[in-house]
């Protein structure tokens, strides 16, 4: 096993990994831009380098900066979690080439999986169902549009190169269609360096259900079920669980099947997840391999017991798989959310600052991975993540009021967060239903805003606050007193 | 003791009388009565017994008000009375109504009018970046620019006037 | 279901069991003294009431007014968690004249399992082997001395009514036999107002090994499997785990028979806990029945995803219990240490007083049930038990690998605890080979101290707190400062 | 500077160079350098990069030092000299080393000597309770019981003195 690692990533994801690398014996290398020298993941790290300035691309993107750092540091392998160099080829090539173990599949793996048409090629010949739709991507609108005719409207643009809903349009008639090529074009050409596009089918209330799979360096793969990640927002998903509540245990062997076969035909190693679009009548068509870890790994780890990143340490390690797919159990239900600092009363606007107070919530069946810390000041270069709350318990209805337990003691003051937008979410009849689909915010809570039960109280708080303020003043100037010193930045190693 | 506080946009008048000494305060809030005994938490907590029901706040005071957390959601409380003597003062010679300034900070990554520009309502003017989402601030009201005090690139916060749009006479 | 209910307990179970209350929609009344007007119970309750004053008979042993204050908040039904009235014969049967439901088995279970010796020949008619010993108490010395004789020594001399080690003798010889049992019986007589003493074979370095069980008002009881308990100290339950080290499927299914056989034999209902003595053969003996939630009960719930005290409410409500057994699946390994306030390097005193610190630690499979937050006063009046710190993990290694990262970012500063001591132990060999039995801490970690590495390092610490204490006045003075008002008490429901 | 150190009954001198305004720090313990480098974090954490690798304590003020947590370890640091200068004044004339003083608030519960009687060293002279646990406190040395300054019942606490024993001529 590997003696130190370097984590080339920020936040929650950095800090969650640590941990495991901790637990096994490995040492641990942070880096870190200028913005997050007091951030979470490197007050837990070993040792941690300083990258550079805060804009992504001089620090947590600077591929030259990250290997270097490495090599000096000793450490034998990146880990590249989720976001930035995660999913990037040269980066993963790189890595080889200095002769860094990168932890995750080969770049050329990496490089096939990340071109949409060419997934779509190497599935269908695998025997996986994939969406009706084009199997090579095209710079010319005219014949954009002619396959859309062909294959009936709505259909969705999709860029080869695409992630994040860049480039991405869902057209419902003919006299939308050129104007939606050239400006998806348009936004992919910028997003990507590819503006190609290609034509999907457009499924009706599609649920997003994903498999977790993991396949060592020995051809052994299996899968870890599914993870339901219908509840999204503008093509991000805010919501995840597991089981989905539209599994059957013959579809999820199906499935759980063709999950494997993608990793099989795909020369798959490591940690990936395989995403489906299933449909209203359960038939499920592939839509892409994301060739990390996930956002959502945790609602596997809480149901069948088994800690992803260890596994993806082991395999990258060499380490055969001893996992069987029979020995595999999943018990219980997990969901997990994502909060974000963002004004969910102001359509979502990036809400950075500095966190005032911070209260994890805690209890049975809660578990909190978390990225920030009372006092840090959430920097606006970066996602807008500040951790993901996951609770398991025996049933989803019981899961589900965990969750409301939590969401409703998760005190973070200082910025806005989706919190109160999430409890209504997770508070709805809909949801209580199960009945999840992509559309399912757009449909139910669109123009949500925070409801004013409790606005009393909270005005009582404020008249309270003042009439024990001079007994607390410590308390009440704490967060404002805190010094940010140690401008001058440098490497911690010597 | 007599507040206004105001929480979005709505304002409502709250009496207090409190027992001197005894952790405990009467409270009427419109047609409301309240009776609350509180105690602090270090740190940041207020735990109160509201009509004999018990409530955890935390408060943490924030610019322009108090930050209130109450069983997951954060009210953002601010004195009313302040507020408008405040904004009285801010809206001095130098400031108007047709200021465009950031929602949160972010940087400048288009600036799509020029100086001189007649704008109509709603038009985008300046489009700011943060945590990888872009954001198109517009213009307040029909008018012309008077005036674009930033640059692409530029580190913006709220407060900082982008653009100055100066409403026309025949609007 | 229920929709109110008093907890009569404070501290860490007293905030978990009202975590399931809030999570079944279930409200909280919480009790306390007047040392706890603080505590964390008294914080996470809907209504709180003021028992008295500090001493437990005054306050949190108060039969009267603790189902007074039930009666008063309309509450159906009062958990007492564990310890105090816990197992209290009249405690239960005054609920059940009142009308109150006691969440637990009903006063005659408890009165029946309670005297050691009853319980013992109930279970030999049952057919769950005993550990050979007297199956009646008495208070004549010289027939104590003549039993031993004929059982041979070494033997153990129990109080019929006894508990927590009090009245409790190891005799290894004849010369030792009259004097022990004067003692224990004096002991005993002061304790529990009934100096009767029985004997028992003394098994050597038996492992401490017990069954959870649940058994509802229809005749259906299951187990929930063992858990490993044999890292005493004075008799005192320090670790726990699940599964055992020591156990086979086999042995576990006859031990897991017997445990049901235990639960139907004495027409036990709710949640409940079956010990046995395992020694080193692999035979089992029945020791006891704690007819109550046990403090160990977290190891279970993290490896089988069942919430016991939501069952115990389910249980208490007169549901049916809808768990099969063969649907009762264990996965991963947990441990649990109890983190005491005690110094473990003065003979563990006690160590009440103010916490200046505390952070909690955190992470996949970690879980703290916590009873006390920061700036509380820790009073000297109850047990020093401050939290159960719990984590599961795949493996027996990987849990005890996070076991120890959870210690070692445990922070609680102020007072003294057994946190350093535990690190030691479940870093040491012996525990990581699984070799554990009762005299596990007396034969390895007698005259424990905290070894000196890190010194160099903490004094190092204490400078540069000089060199910035003054940047940070606040935080410095943060935990004088705060306010211990409202000395004027009572009730605050009206 | 110039500190020394006690951790329990350890006293160690340190030699500390700090960079005015930097942040860093030199330390000489003994016979072995360390380079640290340090920041504060809030609330309570300090965080520390010595030798290039980081550490983070926890540090409180206590009574009689500095509580200082690290890596699940806590330990009591407290300044020597401070602590002798400390400890020659509280040995007035009205505290001898035959003093006996509870080692945490507790209750008394039982006292098994009298004012006069002639006790040996190891002795126990008094019983106190805490958190469900008895201890028995003992003579510190041969010697008279001169005077009981306590009762059942009653709540103590350290440096209460409960007992003066006096030590005898002859011992």
């Amino acid at each position: 096993m590997f003696k130190k690692i370097l984590i080339a990533n920020r936040g929650d994801i950095a800090v969650r990994i640590m941990r495991t690398c901790r637990e096994m014996g490995i040492e641990t290398v942070a880096v870190y831009s200028k913005a997050d020298a007091e951030a979470a993941h490197v007050l837990e790290a070993d040792e941690a380098v300083l990258l550079g300035e805060s804009e992504p691309l001089k620090s947590y993107l600077n591929i030259d900066r990250i290997v270097d750092s490495a090599e000096k540091a000793n450490a034998e392998a990146i880990h590249p979690g989720y976001g930035f160099l995660a999913e990037n080829p040269d980066f993963a090539a790189r890595c080889e080439t200095s002769g860094i173990t990168f932890i995750g599949p080969s770049s050329r793996v990496i490089r096939d999986l990340g071109n949409k048409t060419v997934a779509r090629t190497m599935m269908e010949k695998a025997g996986v169902p994939v969406i009706p739709g084009m199997l090579t991507a095209t710079k010319d609108a005219s014949s954009l549009c002619n396959e859309a005719e062909r294959m009936g409207y709505p259909v969705l643009v999709k860029a080869a190169s695409g992630g994040g809903g860049k480039g991405m349009r869902v057209v419902s008639g003919k006299e939308e269609m050129e104007e939606a090529c050239l400006s998806a074009m348009s936004e992919a050409e910028k997003a990507f360096g590819d503006g190609s596009l290609y034509l999907e089918k457009c499924l009706e209330s599609p649920r997003h259900v994903e498999f977790q799979i993991l396949a060592d360096q020995h051809g052994n793969a299996v899968h870890l079920f599914e993870r339901e990640c219908s509840i999204q927002r503008r093509h991000q998903k805010i919501i995840e669980e597991t089981p989905s509540p539209a599994m059957t245990p013959s579809l999820r062997n199906a499935m759980g099947d063709a999950a494997v076969s993608v990793a099989l035909a795909s020369g798959y190693t490591n940690a990936g997840t395989v995403e489906f679009l299933l449909d209203l009548s359960g038939r499920f068509y592939f839509l892409e391999v994301n060739t990390r870890l996930q956002v959502e790994h945790p609602v596997t780890e809480m149901t069948t017991g088994i800690d992803i990143v260890r596994k993806q340490l082991e395999i990258a390690a060499g380490n055969p798989l001893t996992l069987k797919q029979e020995d595999i159990i999943q018990t219980g239900h997990a969901i997990e959310c994502r909060i974000y600092a963002e004004d969910p009363e102001a359509n979502f606007f990036p809400s950075p600052g500095t966190i005032l107070v911070h209260r994890e919530p805690s209890g049975p069946g809660v578990r909190n991975d978390c990225g920030v810390h009372e006092g840090f000041e959430v920097p606006m270069e970066y996602d807008p993540i500040l951790s993901k709350l996951i609770v398991t318990a025996g049933t989803r209805e019981a899961a589900r009021m965990r969750m409301v337990r939590a969401l409703e003691s998760y005190v973070i003051l200082g910025i806005r967060t989706t919190i109160p937008f999430l409890i209504d979410v997770i508070k709805s009849l809909e949801f209580a239903k199960g009945e999840t689909c992509t559309d399912f915010i757009a449909r139910h809570f669109e123009n949500w805003s925070q409801n004013m039960a409790g606005a009393d109280l909270a005005r009582i708080a404020y008249v309270v606050d003042e009439l024990t303020a001079v007994k607390r003043p410590a308390a009440a100037t704490k967060e404002k007193g805190w010094p940010t010193p140690w401008e001058t930045l440098g490497e911690w190693r010597i | 003791m007599k507040y206004r506080l105001k929480i979005s946009e709505e304002t409502a008048a709250l009496d207090v009388s409190v027992s001197a000494g005894k952790q405990n305060a009467e409270f009427t809030i419109g047609e409301k009565a309240y009776s609350v005994r509180y105690r602090t938490i270090p740190d940041h907590c207020l735990h109160m017994i509201v009509d004999g029901k018990g409530v955890n706040a935390f408060v943490a005071d924030g610019g322009e008000g108090k930050h209130v957390f109450l069983k997951g959601k954060s009210f953002l409380v601010r004195d009313a009375d302040q507020l408008s003597s405040r904004r009285a003062k801010r809206r001095g010679p130098d400031q108007t109504p047709g200021d465009v300034t950031p929602p949160m900070p972010s940087v400048v990554v288009r600036i799509m009018v020029e100086e001189g520009d007649l704008v109509k309502k709603g038009q985008g003017l300046i489009v700011v970046t943060a945590m990888k989402m872009e954001t198109t601030l517009v213009a307040p009201s029909d008018g012309r620019v008077k005036k674009i005090n930033t640059s692409i690139d530029a580190k913006v916060a709220p407060g900082n006037i982008l653009v100055e749009v100066e409403e026309e006479e025949n609007e």
